[in-house]
């Protein structure tokens, strides 16, 4: 085998692509939106995780597509694709624990994974609940966060969303706040997801400035690796980390190789269509 | 029997005021945009929006003020831009606006629908444990439950699992639209539905809906569509109407017949971003596009012949390879 | 990853003495016949059957002593005649056989698949009120429940509709058999299976499963049953297993392949017959046809191409519009 | 219209079918399976009820099947259906009161229309349920029965399967004994089959020897019409019944015209498949 060839041109977007790739095992079925997860996985499939089956929300389920699709329901999708099937039907391999690993964003990250992709400022006034600023919403996030074997996030790092606590959670993460339906008296104490019964978790943040992991025992975030190549630094890190993160042992993320920047430029996204050349 | 009809009757026959409507396809994607622009023509009022991953259709809908009541997971336009305006409205809060909008996950309301497609009242989960989803202070339906028609009692019910001891498990209510219209390539007279591509959860929709009103691209014969019968989605039980909508999900595409119209989706979504400032811009756009066009004919007619060519689809693929996907570069409209 | 492999390997690497398995198709139509014949051969026990509107298989599974418990709704071969022997096993009562035969409708056992499929541990259901099926004295898992694996704790549970008033409603608990084997026209490496005509319920049964074993015509391969996946039914996920087993579903019919066996059909029902007085009668079929011969080549030689051409289907229709169908004045086989 | 001319040789067997079909209303969907029911069926759409839509438990919908099927999954279904759905969703109609008539049939029927195809001489010994004779079982019966918008009853007369009580109760019918559940005690009350929240009910019984129907108050069988032409008596039904069955206002019924006996004999079941000729 020859040597890696590392690129050295490269944006902060076509790294966090793929570092996420990197996540992905051969074999694997993972269940993506459009948008940076969509490429990360077919360069995965590209390269080391031939195996590896793609399906997404709207019902495609392994699709060899040509050109690249810019919604869940693009008609992209169809080419090659072995089933198509019911929303209903797909979610239900989450609930089945037959999908291994879900991609997730949001506005809002807190140390233990949890995410807010509905809004912020979110408060109850006259009896409805209302955000002082307000996102698309759940979508199948919550649903994946729960149920995927393992999630990966991808988001931008900034301190207004790597948050001690996230506004609204729209998707749980290592540990959230129990709800105590019963008295009614909301969230009262932070509990550990398997308590609850559920499987899964986060393995990964995937962000403009590193790629963060959780503490075995303390389910905590931590930095594992960050973009040095870039000229990110683990103290830019803390800084814009809205909560304490340990960063001891992080290393410096290994470079997108040349291979893999030619196969996002040239074959997976051509167009620039998300990677925006 | 034959079960064509025009747009505008099967409106006027099957949705009123008040209906909990439940719109097919998914985001942008083959949605039943002729169909939504007609409700929006036709005045409807108070409708009660439920849908899975809705999109255009309803953010239209609830600007356009048909809509009082949506209960969905998500609003937006992916790549094309954020739900302009419709996230404001939700900010101010139903206290101000009179349109309320109830929080659910993708899965959750696929269950609901799954429940009211079998005829149960309700569904168990194991999804969305821990989201604020089943916070119990969120939820802004919360005084229409036993008082709206189709509002169920209760978001959601806890119960112990009594036959495998797996613990606690989440019930959800089963959800019945009185109408639910879907966008198709092909149906018969008799009701009988081809849908190519992804179909979404369009059958499970159909299924669980009180009435259904399909709109496809165009209409044919039993004879034909019994030939390969494993290609059918929905059976003719459950359609009340058929209208023959050519282009009747535009601007979002259509496998197999067209892709989307990048310059109006643009223009749309630009129309709703100025619009967050300055309403005006989108009412603009409502009149030009929706209330000052007499019908989807005239609607196609303004578009005109060279922007349908621009879009339409490479039979062997099913969409059009060449279309200009940069968004950020796009030429002028043909 | 090819999944492609010898029927006796599929069924040595999944299934297991005490299994739970369910077996796709319906009464005698498109069965995994083949691969029930090998499960006898290779001398599975205590085996768990859990199907819908079982038939042939079924029966042939419990006389031959592979199968020590059945959930079913129905057992028989229609028009082809009673299910004789079985109704003996049954009226003598597991506590002399050691066979247990506990029934359930067939909306019930659907219900309960689609619990499994979806991942629930139970669904609510109106069906069969007032029906024996809901006697509790009437329930001969009775003891096995809350201890053997996979017997759920009860047979159905009742509680009052919370959401929307609807009274009472009874709790079916989902099934998820160990393995699933279904028979289809082809499949390809990786499992994806296609279908023709009706698939009964197979779909749900391979979703349920924690193993499914696809038995088919044909395999192709990825690139030809990617085309036109609207016509897939069970996508890879669901399957463990692929076997080429030609003629996999006979005495019983494949739409498009091969329509049913009539002589071989009525002489397995006739000996059944005789074998209420003489069960030795049955026996001997059993081994000429199954515990004597080493594998489904072997069975497919010993019936001959003569047989095997007066039962292909016609390509235009499906089945074979010839063959002779009136049981009572049958011609010799050819 | 030209008058009826009525066929003057023919069987019990076609006697019932001709009575059946003349149940069946245009519009109305059919729940059948093989046998009687499917050609009592096939004849009222070709006479009557041409928008009837006849669909089976195994899945077809709506076909115009061109040779008559032997079991619910024949291939011959195939032809002209217009759709093919799993079982699940098939029986998913029959909850949503989308079945319009269903067609049972079994081994003993009582005056309230309960059915019995699952066994006779039913007891409990040894913790477990037996049978002196043990039959088919329900497949969808107990579903058709308790879902159906109104079902038809088709068996042969005879005093021991007209009984007074069944020994299972399969399906039920306008009273059933209602199984307390809490208490573990059994059956031990009749009630009417709306007090338990269902709709439908058994709208006749075709037998060998007449139609009979259902008391609107007391919901009781009686004989609708009798078959004198083929020589019955309404004292022959009466002493073939094994429950007091009244009799007045019967009516001998109308027997098969031509039409329907040329089109069962030439065009639905020339083979004589079911109707043995």
């Amino acid at each position: 085998m020859r040597e890696k060839e590392y690129a050295g041109d490269y944006t902060p977007m076509e790294m966090m692509v793929v570092q996420a790739s990197r996540l992905i095992r051969n074999g694997d079925v993972v269940f993506v939106g459009t948008g940076l997860p969509m490429i990360a996985s077919m360069l995965a499939i590209n390269l080391h995780a031939p195996r590896a089956i793609l399906c997404c929300e709207a019902g495609f389920w392994d699709s060899r597509f040509i050109h690249l699709p810019m919604t869940v329901g693009d008609s992209r999708w169809y080419i090659g694709s072995t089933w198509l099937v019911g929303q209903s039907a797909m979610f239900s391999l989450l609930q089945r624990r037959r999908i291994d690993v879900g991609f997730l964003g949001g506005s809002q990250v807190d140390k233990y994974g949890n995410l807010n992709s509905t809004g912020i400022g979110t408060r109850v006034e006259g009896g409805y609940y209302v955000f002082q600023k307000r996102f698309e919403g759940s979508g199948g996030a919550a649903d994946i966060a729960s149920m995927a074997n393992r999630t990966i996030i991808m988001m931008k790092h900034e301190r207004r969303r790597f948050v001690e606590r996230v506004d609204y959670l729209t998707s749980p993460g290592w540990y959230v706040w129990l709800h105590d339906f019963d008295e009614g008296r909301g969230r009262t104490r932070l509990v550990p997801r398997w308590e609850l019964g559920m499987w899964g978790g986060p393995e990964a943040v995937v962000s403009t400035m590193g790629v963060m992991g959780f503490d075995e025992k303390t389910k905590e975030m931590y930095v594992k690796s960050y973009y040095a190549d870039l000229g990110i630094t683990l103290e830019e890190i803390r800084r814009n980390t809205g909560f304490e993160i340990k960063t001891e042992g992080a290393e410096p993320a290994e470079p997108p190789t040349q291979e893999e920047l030619r196969l996002l430029r040239e074959k997976i996204d051509p167009e620039g269509i998300f990677l925006q050349y | 029997m034959s079960k064509v009809m025009e747009l505008r009757e099967a409106l006027r026959r099957f949705l009123k005021d008040g209906s909990v409507l439940c719109l097919g396809g998914i985001s942008i994607c083959r949605r039943p945009m002729a169909a939504t622009y007609e409700i929006i023509r036709m005045g409807f009022r108070d409708l009660h929006l439920i849908d899975i991953a809705p999109g255009m259709p309803q953010i239209l809908l609830a600007l356009a003020g048909s809509a009082s009541i949506t209960e969905a997971c998500w609003h937006g336009y992916e790549l094309f831009g954020h739900p302009y305006m419709w996230r404001n409205l939700v900010e101010r809060g139903p206290g101000e606006t009179g349109y309320r909008f109830d929080d659910l996950s993708h899965y959750e309301l696929s269950l609901r629908f799954v429940a009211g497609w079998l005829g149960v009242p309700f569904i168990p989960t194991y999804t969305a444990r821990g989201s604020d989803l089943y916070n119990p202070e969120y939820d802004n339906l919360r005084d229409l439950r036993g008082v709206r028609r189709k509002v169920p009692r209760k978001k959601f019910a806890v119960m112990e699992d009594p036959f495998y001891g797996r613990g606690s498990v989440r019930l959800l209510p089963a959800a019945n639209p009185d109408v639910t219209i879907i966008h198709a390539q092909m149906a018969a007279p008799d009701g009988t539905t081809r849908i190519y591509g992804a179909h979404f959860d369009d059958f499970v929709h159909a299924a669980a809906a009180d009435h259904v009103i399909v709109t496809c691209e165009q209409v044919v014969s039993r004879e034909s569509i019994a030939k390969d019968p494993e290609m059918n989605l929905i059976p003719s039980v459950y359609v009340d109407a058929v209208c023959e909508v050519p282009y009747g999900a535009h601007p979002g595409p259509c496998l197999g017949h067209y892709d989307y119209d990048p310059w109006f989706l643009c223009d749309l979504v630009e129309r709703t971003r100025e619009g967050e400032k300055d309403p005006g811009r989108f009412r603009e756009w409502l009149e030009e596009w929706v209330l000052g066009v007499r019908d989807h004919e005239e609607y196609l007619e303004k578009l005109g012949v060279r922007r349908l060519l621009a879009i339409r689809a490479d039979p062997t693929l099913g969409y059009a390879p060449n279309l200009p996907r940069r968004l950020d570069r796009l030429p002028p409209p043909p």
